[in-house]
């Protein structure tokens, strides 16, 4: 179907995609251009990520790998695609197409017209970072591409500012905690690369893993070194992730950039940034050293999400913008996802692989649904949506289906998520984990129900203005995310199988 | 600034010798210390100190914006296409053998040269760009860009 | 100690810098001050990779010509790797100055103490 | 005859395709409601069509899908789940009907979204019955509260929001944080070997596994536990809560749901697990009927309690309610095969008689706008249709000999003599015994007034000047069918009685 030659290109052609066409957007996207040449971008990409994911997936290694400039692997930049970085990547692509679906509409009533090509350019760049970081194998690569990934997302959250200045304060916030957390990224990596002397991820885990072999004996200051590059990584990934107590920068950064922004944002940013964490901690450093090292990470993971879980639902609880609902119920997702690779074992990676993609597909739609609410609304406060579910009842019944979703009823995709994180808990036995993840979505339906109830059961203020539904072309990629949420929760064996060969090339169990 | 004099002087004569310095770090780049990266910076440097002298206003009245910006996009794409040519020839992405198949080690210094160029464009019209938005709509453009040290506005004062 | 001191005085100059960056961030309420604290801290990071690329009696990795074959070079890769990192830090720079930009037109102020107070007033 | 996978693919289906048309055809009451009726009649039949086959030993099974690998969504009809679905499908009949005149009869809003979610509700509970899995009946469990949620909140005003709130709390709390919690370290057992999997079995899956020391005992005792209080529905106290507060929703989903399919949902399942996963021997074995026993106990007494302080009428039913759900897991904690039997055939008993108390009680109220107790004096001359059957239905709560309630009293109580060794030996056999008598009186105490008042009181000043008939034809017909069916059940019934037989070999 597809020649070979241009089959072999794609991981090299879905990060240069959205590069090459965001610079043409930057140059010829005025007069409307760019959501085109976005949407063509994201679109060839998805194609691209998905035809990717099945070559994996029957590959018989479970990898397909990519030689920049055709260096040999420890010298060039290799671009290696394993299930977990697949799965991720579709993830992102699809998002990113379903986003930029949405934003046409969305977008051109938030940033003032002469400033879209530029949106539009940035737009790509953002995905082009998230992309990279996926698919690459080079952790140098990884952190450049984050940094291209970062200061995109800086910028448009900062274009939140036509319609609330917050977005500014919320933008300059994140930067300033972004780069720290980059920094820290690259100082982690310097550390390690300067006890291996390579840079390539599968390299650098082979050299560590004969490195560990004379720990204790010969050369104890390795380990040192080993576990400060894999702190120093540790913090500034998790910065990037959001993970409680390094999330401060997130609520605000949700809430107010524009709301093609915040959906994107949720469903893709710091599931790639709980992408790195996965790689570093099993497949570079491993989990003998950063869980059984000096210092027992797994523990402060797992006492950080159950944190984020248990504060992240109840501050969701207590605000009254519906985006910042969702954002702190993001800071609470998170934590399921950290919890899931700090269980070690099979049944939680699957969970924490699974729910990137789970978790990304309800809160993309939710987010949309929302957008829809500030696109005929013009914000998003609670006690503005009263009434609404008579007024916009497509986008509100998506809202409410995708708030099954963050709950975990059966039958959506969040509950299959939350099946493997629980039997994963209790396998490694941490009942409480268990509980507290049970409680969370106990949490959830508190939050959830108080946004369904105004919208369902709430009265129209008098002479509140007369809305009707938001255009197809925001309502059709919302009914998609939500709809695939619904359905990867009645049927999750593709998502499952992609996500339990991750857990096994992870953990080294030969499928 | 532009009525001192002695600033004035001192940047007609720099100016030249910096932009044919960096064009010098350009073409020495792809075999020795140099390249592109540093080549850009310095040309732009030239162009700075001329629009911190003279004003940015008559800086981007001899390099217009769409200058920069269409500089900036076409460095990164001759980047991309040398990229793309070794891949429309069945080479991997940035492969240079693919620019002369016949001799592949002697084609990588032709693939490196235009690949620095590309950079160098790129960078110097990104750093022309930054000074432009930075300085863009900030400082008139009749007022010298320096403040006023004796008589402080409001943002310079120390805070509690 | 003294010793101990001496042989790892790169990491020391390194997080002494990275301090001073870390503090001008954490401590100071003028934003531009803030981005500034930034680069420093970005820096200190460049000097420690610039410091761990060096050989012992290495010299700079420029080829040598001539018959000589026992020359000892440093190690070039991360003074490469390096570059990226400043175009990086350069772009985070300038990003954060554009944004500083704007807030000054739409709050009339970048001072931290002051855009706490008018967000606050606009809730 | 129709092949059994089609009738169990149809008796789940039709409900869900009901829902559909009835949702097309809002505006057009006659037409929705005709729908409504049919799909009800069409269901039932379906589900019948499988009794035949499930009386002769035969249990048709269903695999849907996978959902997720070795976690099938699939069905499979045993006895008991036979009972729960030929219940709940047989009352819809009736409570359709009565739904039409009470919604007309009460001008009440938005029917449509009231038509659509009851064929859900349906739908749902026909697949709890027929689950083969714990994972299947965990997601019909959880769509049956989802789908009745509308139903509860159905005014839409400050009060039923409240409500709305603490049945969902409750029923999601349990069923998250207890339910869910034992499914998925039974599935995290499975992987160890410590269960044979999660499809029920004659026997339970346990047994092996607590053999060969996978699962100790203290945790197969907590597991049943987490189980009895995870099932919400069973309202065993002190997780009763929502069932009152559910009392808010309009009287035939009160009946409905609150007399037949979410409550019989919930006692249904604990029966299931207690056979099915559990195992009655295995439990008797380990010594771990001892405490239900009396929570169920003290369930009956304190609800029976509760009811006889209640003024409004549905409230009183509620409570009653609470107390003889507790007598089927009473019968459950019995762990002996009549007992369950008996549990089974009470499942039945229960429904045909408070859901014609229910029926009176909205009766009364579309008719004469009355709630309290109260108010009711010498009410039984205007409504004699009405409070006959009420009569009837508190016969059948007390356990009077002619009414259907009695058979499965006698079950019981032929349970606990038959349950020589009970863990804590001979007292608790006293204790249930004492219960159930006791309850008795309490049942004859809080209901008998009520029949007092409406026969052989006079008719007050005040209500002399609003004179009122009967309840539209539509509610007499409902209610009375099923006043006949309490009645006619004691002396032919032969499916209940032959199904809850199979259950009991199943059982022993």
């Amino acid at each position: 179907m597809i020649p070979d030659q241009l089959q072999h290109q794609i991981p090299a052609l879905i990060v240069l995609t959205p590069l090459v066409l965001g610079l043409i957007t930057a140059l010829i996207g005025r007069r409307g251009l760019g959501w085109w040449i976005a949407m063509l971008a994201s679109l060839l990409v998805f194609a691209g990520s998905i035809q990717l994911l099945i070559d994996v997936m029957h590959s018989g290694t479970y990898t397909v790998s990519y030689l920049m400039g055709n260096w040999p692997v420890p010298y060039g930049i290799e671009y290696r695609i394993d299930p977990l970085n697949g799965g991720v990547l579709c993830t992102v692509a699809l998002i990113s197409a379903a986003v930029t679906l949405f934003a046409r509409r969305s977008v051109a009533s938030e940033v003032s017209r002469d400033r879209l090509h530029f949106f539009y350019a940035v737009w790509l760049f953002c995905q082009t970072g998230l992309l990279g970081i996926t698919i690459t194998g080079d952790a140098f690569n990884l952190y450049v591409l984050l940094e291209i990934s970062s200061l995109a997302t800086y910028t448009l959250v900062a274009m939140g500012k036509g319609r609330d200045r917050r977005a500014l304060t919320a933008a300059i916030n994140y930067l300033v905690l972004g780069t720290i957390g980059a920094s820290f990224i690259l100082l982690g990596i310097g550390f390690l690369y300067m006890v291996t002397g390579t840079l390539n991820m599968m390299d650098m885990a082979e050299r560590l893993d004969a490195i560990y072999i004379t720990w204790g004996t010969a050369e104890p200051q390795y380990q040192k070194t080993v576990l400060t590059g894999f702190a120093f990584l540790f913090v500034g990934v998790s910065l990037k992730l959001a993970l409680f107590p390094l999330h401060t920068w997130l609520p605000n950064a949700y809430t107010y950039a524009p709301a093609a922004v915040s959906a994107l944002l949720a469903a893709t940013a710091t599931k790639v940034g709980a992408y790195i964490s996965i790689r570093f901690i099993y497949t570079i450093v491993g989990t003998d050293a950063a869980f059984r090292g000096a210092i027992p990470t797994h523990v402060f993971i797992m006492v950080s999400a159950g944190m984020a879980i248990l504060l992240g639902s109840y501050l969701a609880i207590k605000q009254d913008n519906v985006k910042k609902i969702l954002a702190y119920s993001s800071i609470a997702q998170i934590g399921y996802i950290a919890l899931g690779f700090a269980l070690d074992n099979k049944n939680g990676l699957t969970a924490a692989v699974i729910h990137i993609f789970n978790h990304a597909l309800t809160k993309g739609g939710m987010f949309m649904a929302l957008g829809v609410v500030a696109y005929r609304l013009g914000n998003t406060r609670l006690q503005d949506l009263r009434g609404l579910g008579r007024k916009l009842p497509v986008s509100m019944g998506a809202f409410t289906a995708g708030g099954l979703g963050l709950i975990g009823v059966p039958l959506t995709a969040g509950f299959v998520s939350k099946w493997y994180l629980v039997t994963g808990a209790i396998e490694a036995g941490r009942y409480e984990m268990a509980a507290i993840v049970l409680v969370g979505s106990l949490l959830a339906v508190v939050y959830v129900w108080r946004v369904v109830e105004t919208i369902y059961f709430g009265k129209r203020d008098e002479g509140a203005p007369n809305v009707q539904e938001a255009p197809i072309t925001m309502l059709v990629p919302m009914l998609l995310l939500i709809g695939a949420s619904i359905y990867f929760g009645v049927d999750a064996n593709t998502t499952s199988w992609i996500a339990e060969a991750a857990a096994e090339t992870l953990l080294g169990v030969q499928p | 600034m532009k009525d001192l004099v002695v600033l004035r002087v001192v940047a007609r004569w720099n100016i030249p010798f910096m932009v044919v310095f960096g064009l010098y770090v350009q073409t020495h780049g792809e075999l020795g210390p140099g390249g592109g990266f540093q080549a850009g910076v310095i040309i732009a440097a030239g162009f700075l100190l001329y629009g911190m002298i003279f004003g940015a206003q008559e800086l981007r009245r001899i390099i217009p914006r769409w200058v920069t910006d269409i500089a900036a996009a076409c460095g990164v794409l001759i980047y991309a296409g040398v990229g793309f040519w070794a891949m429309g020839n069945g080479y991997e992405f940035l492969d240079h053998a693919a620019l002369n198949p016949a001799n592949p080690g002697g084609a990588e210094p032709w693939g490196m040269t235009l690949v620095e160029y590309g950079v160098g464009l790129t960078v110097a019209a990104v750093m022309i760009t930054i000074f432009n938005e930075i300085t863009e709509g900030t400082a008139p453009e009749d007022e010298p860009v320096n403040k006023d040290y004796d008589n402080p506005t409001e943002m310079d004062l120390p805070r509690r | 100690m003294l010793d101990f001191l001496h042989d790892h005085y790169n990491y020391w100059v390194t997080i002494i810098i990275m301090m001073i960056g870390f503090y001008a961030v954490v401590a100071k309420s003028n934003l531009v001050k803030k981005a500034i604290g930034l680069g420093i801290f970005q820096t200190g990071i460049f000097l420690f990779y610039i410091s761990i690329g060096k050989v012992d009696g290495g010299t700079a990795p420029v080829k040598v010509m001539g018959e000589q074959t026992d020359v000892v070079y440093s190690n070039p890769l991360p003074h490469a790797l390096i570059l990226t990192a400043i175009v990086v830090s350069v772009s985070t720079l300038a990003v954060a100055l554009a944004i500083i930009v704007n807030i000054r037109e739409k709050f009339g102020s970048i001072d931290e103490h002051d855009l706490n107070h008018l967000e606050a007033e606009q809730e | 005859m129709i092949p059994p996978e089609m009738a169990i693919t149809l008796a789940l289906g039709l409900p869900i395709l009901g829902a559909l048309l009835i949702a097309m055809s809002r505006g057009v009451p006659n037409l929705r409601e005709t729908f409504t009726l049919l799909t009800a009649v069409a269901t039932f039949g379906f589900v019948a069509s499988l009794y035949p086959a499930v009386i002769n030993g035969a249990q048709p099974t269903l695999d849907l899908w996978q959902v997720l690998p070795g976690v099938k969504l699939s069905f499979r009809v045993e006895p008991l789940g036979m009972v729960y679905a030929l219940v709940a499908t047989l009352l819809w009949i009736p409570n359709s009907l009565y739904s039409i005149g009470y919604m007309r009869g009460n001008n009440e809003k938005h029917q449509t979204r009231f038509y659509v979610c009851f064929p859900l509700a349906i739908a749902s509970a026909v697949g709890i019955a027929f689950a083969e899995n714990l994972f299947t009946m965990f997601v019909f469990y959880e769509t049956l509260t989802l789908s009745t949620f509308p139903l509860v909140t159905h005014k839409g005003n400050t009060d039923a929001v409240k409500s709305g709130r603490i049945y969902l709390g409750i029923l999601l709390t349990t069923s998250v944080c207890f339910q869910l919690l034992a499914l998925l370290w039974i599935v995290a057992l499975q992987h160890t070997g410590g269960v044979s999997g999660l499809d029920f079995a004659s026997g339970g899956i346990f047994r092996e596994g607590l053999a060969a020391g996978a699962v100790t005992p203290a945790v197969f005792g907590l597991l049943f536990f987490l189980y009895i209080y995870g099932i919400g529905k069973a309202a065993l106290m002190p997780v009763h809560r929502w069932l009152p507060a559910a009392m808010v929703a309009p009287t035939p989903v009160s009946a409905f749901l609150h007399a037949v399919a979410v409550v019989k949902a919930g006692v249904f399942c604990v029966i299931k697990v207690t056979v099915y996963v559990f195992g009655v021997e295995t439990l008797r074995e380990y010594g771990q009927g001892g405490w239900l026993l009396y929570a169920a106990g003290a369930t009956i007494l304190i609800a029976s309690l509760i009811a006889m302080f209640q003024d409004n009428l549905k409230k009183r039913l509620a409570y009653s309610t609470i107390s003889q759900l507790s007598y089927v897991v009473l019968g459950v904690a019995l762990l002996t095969p009549i007992s369950i039997m008996a549990a089974t055939f009470h499942i039945v008993a229960h429904a045909f008689g408070k859901i014609t108390l229910f029926f009176a009680a909205g009766s009364i109220y579309t008719a004469a706008h009355k709630t309290q107790i109260s108010q009711l004096d010498g009410i039984g001359r205007r409504m004699p249709w009405t409070m006959g059957a009420f009569t009837i239905g508190t016969l059948s709560m007390i356990g009077v000999p002619p009414v259907v309630g009695f058979v499965s009293k006698w079950f019981l109580i032929n349970g606990v003599i038959e349950s020589g060794s009970l863990p804590g030996g001979h007292f608790d056999e006293v204790f249930a015994l004492v219960v159930i008598l006791f309850s008795t009186l309490l049942n004859a105490g809080y209901f008998l007034p009520i029949v007092y008042r409406a026969f052989f009181r006079t008719l007050s000043d005040e209500d002399l000047k609003h004179p009122h008939g009967e309840a539209p034809w539509a509610i007499v017909t409902a209610l009375t069918f099923t006043a006949t069916l309490t009645l006619f059940f004691f002396f032919w019934n032969q499916p209940a009685a032959t199904l809850a037989e199979l259950v009991r070999r199943a059982v022993g």
